[in-house]
């Protein structure tokens, strides 16, 4: 199994989603972070105090799948996050030892 | 209209306390100053509670914002119970000295149900007068958020009140005070409040020092929608503070109503627009800034100035407090947090002196006293103005460095770090 | 001063309405009280929305918030339309018994924008005791907040107001009434307000059990800002209620204002110095807390006594209320959630006794009516409580049974988990 | 009260400016008069700021938020100004056109402390309807907000009040008005702000256009806490706007104030209801809803009908606008963005309707004016309706289309992404 | 070493993080994510607008440990986390190359 | 490549970044969290109830680097992050497979 981790735009999370349950994704872990990149912040201005913030908003993906869903999921991603400006994001693969499911106790694929 | 003595609004009351002499043509109460005025005694508590407190805890760090509603709130408390005991006398008790009013109605003895001021009850001059005494301590605290030790700020404040306010408190709007008895034209207390307790947090911010991390931390305000709110409830609440300071509900507090209108909207307007034209973009900070800039200077002109007068006045306080907010904070790296001098001393000088020039009948306002010319006025009102600055500005020093000594004024590093809510008072502002 | 009939404030005027013989020497309208009063109303209205509703809604959880909210706004839209249909009529129809007003005047029938009642258009004491009307209900929730069901809440507290406040109000107020005959003092409604409203909440938080989780999960206050901020305008609002009692724009009004001012001022300041002596730090919700039981305590006293008198049972209910809310309630248990129970009922009861004794004229007190003695009006005073007490308790209990067998009275363990806001009105407090 | 003129509340003050033959009966300035519409101005700013602020800001999203209340501000800055310059003028200036009151009081010209309107001081008439001309471009926002660029709006609204508000008020209340001849019965405004705002809102929705991502991005209130807040100071504040229209405080105004307490709780239910059964939940969104829809409702209405007929056009009001703000909206599919069209719009052609029904004496109302049947009083109420509808709507139109050729509507669909606060304002409503 | 993450509901986390350290769990990182799985989320009506929330509120537990403890982690938050409930959540295991304390410097299993 | 997870204290954040752009990191995912460790939470007292709250709010770092750059990184955090009290935070270095970036698919040591 792989572990799947992607940052991208967080108004590309609805149509991300959705394509990745149309692939048969099942289940993701969403989190908003913010994220350093070549995509610069911005500056905000209270009275005379000048701050620069250096991250953007963004959504992380971890999405755990089988060996040979990693492919297809890793292409979606990249397809509908995709806006061809600074800042759609990364992906990254990781190796899943092992997997399972609270409530049943499934374990590995079946756990997903 | 022309004769100050009348047009003095809250002196004038005052006055009439002062001098048993017209006591047999003394007025009757009347229902409907007396409604306004209980009417304006709330509006004021309303500016200090939630208004201020929420002005400045929106400013402040999340991990900061209950001790900010806090120092708020126990201000109120203390300077509440010490007026009613011997505050209201010092101020307004009878006495002839320039400087008090002496112990004479200490513990309010004396005043009953029965007793007038004026056309109103006294007990509503009294808590009007009351909440003048909570609100102006509370301004202090802009300046030194963030970091003063709790327990200290409340013996500060005691002390202040009774060396500082109080005394010049009787200055401005006793009959026999300092200020009234040379004629200094400040119809709802731009010394007494604003330049009083601009001064006071100045001095506080240089002998407490900086933040920890200041210039580096984001220390970006927390919720600008609580100090949008914040700033709307010192609009709304400034209307007891200035037409009530008329003392009754007529032509005068009309007038002073008006201003307090139009001079604060076209100082929401000057500001955002020297924003707009200095970086493009005009900030809800900035409107807000300019919004209580707007009120502070029309504070001491309301009741003697013109609305036209007003606007101008207006247009130009934005400006100035803008620079000193910016420019003259930037360059000598003070940090008054939350702009208390920037904006309240600043803005009250401003209008102190302005008063004296837009009272002119020739400006559209109320006109001067006999005798009295614009250059002549503004002396008076220049001398009124030094005068607080020293004295709150000395006897402040003199108290930090007293507390300081004694009890200490700072929160350690670690504490500052963590926040006040949780170091000082155990709890935090939000949960989910 | 002296004669208690001339100090009843509220009560005086419900008597005039009642007393045909006195109607050619009947007052004419007043422009100022009228003023007052209009303004009093709104006041007792911002108290509920949104003064009570942040007041309460800030101590929940998120998850549950917006159920606060809505159940204070249809509580308020349900009984300020059950008043004018029938609410009035029961509380001051003009009927004789000494328990309801009867039915003369239900679909406010006879009532025109000519009919006065004291000094005032009928209409404005009509809304001003409405607004008490709403407020009363109202502060019941905080004991059973975060798992009632929305739908039995409405019906009981349709029920309640009928069975409950009206014939309670009647008793209070009305020149007709069991405690008023009494000559019980209470100048704006401890007992029918406070006490009655604490008992309630406490036996239904005894019905309903506690919350789940309770005692295990985290449940500290989703927004103490949102706390701070209603109680702020409680006691805004609560000049409304008090010195609107006097129903009048006069001494008394103005007596009852500063007593507002100072009593909560003092308790603010015990309650923060028994918490800072108890555990090391004053917390915002300790003088959140103290705020409210000030006004409480001194809601009954407010016409009575004296500004002196005000601050020490300002000191003294603070005390009494911490120890309910900590120890009290921690030894037996019982989940009265937003402690209403030991804010308002025991504040309640501390005010109520603390009034006969505190309007002695040795006391700074307006004194007592002829023939009475402190001892005396403290038995008064206590039989006033004792009835409230009982009366409320047990139609209480007995309406919660019935709604409770009807339709059910709490959400599954599910949805309060999930929380009432998505599960009970299909929405959520924030979004990002 | 059966005569017409007396009881035009507003109107009938202004008629007495226009009307120098009145001159010698004139009434003396009053004090509790003057009390109650100084309250009532600063209520109705309290309206605005911060509650209108608060009831739109909370439906947008966060990244919206402090535009909007920048919007608020800088409307409220902006028409103040206008107004002491030429607005009064051109609405109240004793001009006898049918259309506009000329430039006779442009700059205030000839208004000083001691001028009367009425029975109070004409400094106060002049702040109360500077505040009603305030409040009415603000409400338009809410169907244009998260979208429209800061400065063209400025300009919009600056042209707006001029050529549509000024022009309207003045056929409403000034006695040489168009409607005021016509008879037209509009105790406080719902013809003057709440159709005219509604309508120029609507329009502006539909030359904008929806905001980007419209029926598919989440677009759920980032604070439904706090839009509750605003429509509870909308309630509150709104006593002011209603009872204010008096011009006194007498019994017209508890009048307006009783039915502005029950029709909104009546419409509170009834909105509530309607959801309960549509969805089997009623939500705090729906509740405020009805709020608002029932103060719109009842603003024409309110001194004019009975408390039963009050109760009874709230609980009509709530559904005929639930059906417009659900059904008819999302057949069409315009982006009414909080419903301004829905609520004021519709609620206020409900209320203006309905008042020429319920005003029957058989009906609990005042009654119509000598000849004037219930029949040919809806004839000249939907006259009023429609004129304002078309006068504003294409007024309006050409007003959006000007400013948008000129200087463009929208912001770039990048912009609208990011947020409306980071670019127009370059700060964030909240931070940690 | 194995970081083991977990997908739990919110209100068991205290109960999670308790059983964890009574079988020697010294440390944790605690995320509140927004989860997407089979137990579905809910829909909010505004006015006219329907909006459905596809997630549901959950609490991700991120947790190094030595490769001897990872198997009693994994049972420990299998059993306490458990409701019988759908939603009950996720386990997975990854392995870990490398562990440093930033405080003293120590690294692996010594780090923990 | 590597994935370097870092859980610090907040206020070192903006020190700690600037560390890392300087020796050559181009991006990385920040998440407030609350840690759980040997560093103590607090409690708060609410009128009589009283919450033990045992997590401390950190900073989580999650950083992709080439292998090469991967001690410099977990040297220069520890160094930086460092202040010698307990609850300075842990490192943890796992293993990546793979990483693309969304804008132009460039994938592995190119997508950082
Ligand atoms: N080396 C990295 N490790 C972890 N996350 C990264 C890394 N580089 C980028 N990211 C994440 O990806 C987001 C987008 O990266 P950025 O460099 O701004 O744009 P682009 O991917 O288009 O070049 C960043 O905000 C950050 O959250
Ligand atoms: N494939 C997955 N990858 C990552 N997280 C997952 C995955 N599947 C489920 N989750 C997480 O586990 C949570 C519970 O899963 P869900 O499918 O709803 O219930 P259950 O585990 O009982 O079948 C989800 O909300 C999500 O956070
Ligand atoms: N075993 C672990 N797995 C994951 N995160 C951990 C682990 N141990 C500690 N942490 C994280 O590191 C933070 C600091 O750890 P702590 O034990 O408090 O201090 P120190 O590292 O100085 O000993 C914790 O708050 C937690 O977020």
């Amino acid at each position: 199994m792989k572990l799947i981790i992607a940052a991208i735009k967080p108004f590309k999370l609805e149509e991300v989603r959705e394509a990745l349950t149309s692939i048969g994704v099942r289940g993701m872990m969403v989190t908003e972070i913010k994220g350093f990149g070549s995509q610069s912040g911005h500056t905000e201005i209270y009275r005379g105090a000048e701050y620069a913030v250096n991250f953007v908003p963004k959504v992380k993906l971890e999405i755990v799948v089988s060996d040979s869903l990693c492919d297809q999921v890793v292409d979606t991603i990249r397809k509908t996050a995709k806006t061809d400006k600074i800042g759609d994001g990364k992906i990254f693969v990781l190796d899943v030892d092992q997997a399972v499911r609270v409530r049943t106790g499934e374990t590995n694929d079946d756990a997903l | 209209m022309a004769d100050i003595k009348k047009t003095l609004g809250l002196a004038a009351a005052a006055a009439m306390l002062a001098l048993p002499a017209f006591a047999d043509t003394a007025p009757k109460m009347d229902s409907g100053d007396t409604a306004w005025m209980m009417t304006s005694s709330l509006l004021v508590l309303f500016m200090t509670l939630p208004g201020l407190a929420l002005f400045y805890g929106g400013l402040v760090r999340t991990k900061n914002m209950l001790s900010v509603l806090m120092q708020c709130t126990l201000i109120t408390g203390l300077v509440m119970v010490i007026w009613v005991l011997w505050g209201y006398s010092m101020a307004f008790g009878g006495g002839t000295s320039p400087y008090w009013g002496g112990l004479g109605k200490a513990f309010l003895a004396g005043v009953t149900p029965a007793s007038l001021s004026g056309t109103i009850p006294e007990y509503v001059f009294v808590v009007f007068q009351m909440t003048f005494a909570v609100i102006t301590p509370a301004l202090i605290i802009g300046s030194i958020v963030e970091r003063i030790k709790f327990s200290s700020l409340l013996v500060f404040i005691a002390l202040w009140v009774t060396l500082v306010y109080f005394p010049i408190a009787h200055m401005v709007w006793d009959g026999s005070g300092l200020f009234f008895k040379m004629g200094a034209m400040d119809f709802a207390g731009g010394t007494v409040v604003h330049i009083n307790a601009g001064i006071a947090g100045f001095v506080g911010c240089l002998v407490l020092g900086k933040r920890t991390g200041f210039g580096r931390d984001n220390m970006a305000p927390h919720s600008m929608t609580l100090t949008m709110v914040g700033a709307s409830i010192l609009w709304v609440g400034w209307f007891g503070f200035n037409a009530g300071s008329a003392l009754a509900s007529n032509g005068t507090a009309a007038l002073a109503m008006i201003n307090t209108f139009v001079a604060t909207a076209a100082a929401i307007l000057s500001w955002s627009a020297i924003e707009g034209m200095a970086r493009g973009k005009a900030s809800m900070l900035g409107a807000a800034s300019g919004m209580v800039a707007g009120l502070v200077a029309i504070t001491p002109a309301c009741g003697f100035i013109g609305p036209m007068g007003a606007v101008v006045l207006g247009l130009i306080v934005s400006p100035i407090c803008y620079f000193f907010v910016t420019t003259v904070k930037g360059k000598f790296g003070y940090d008054d947090s939350l702009d208390v001098f920037g904006v309240h001393c600043v803005g009250g000088i401003t209008g102190a002196l302005l008063t004296g020039i837009f009272a002119a009948s020739s400006l559209g306002g109320v006109g001067y006293g006999k005798g009295v010319t614009m250059g002549s006025q503004e002396m008076v009102q220049l001398e009124a103005v030094l005068t607080t600055l020293i004295w709150s500005g000395v006897v402040s020093f003199i108290l930090y460095k007293l507390v300081g000594a004694v009890m200490g004024l700072r929160v350690t590093e670690e504490e500052e770090r963590e926040g006040l809510d949780l170091t000082s008072h155990g709890e935090m502002a939000y949960h989910s």
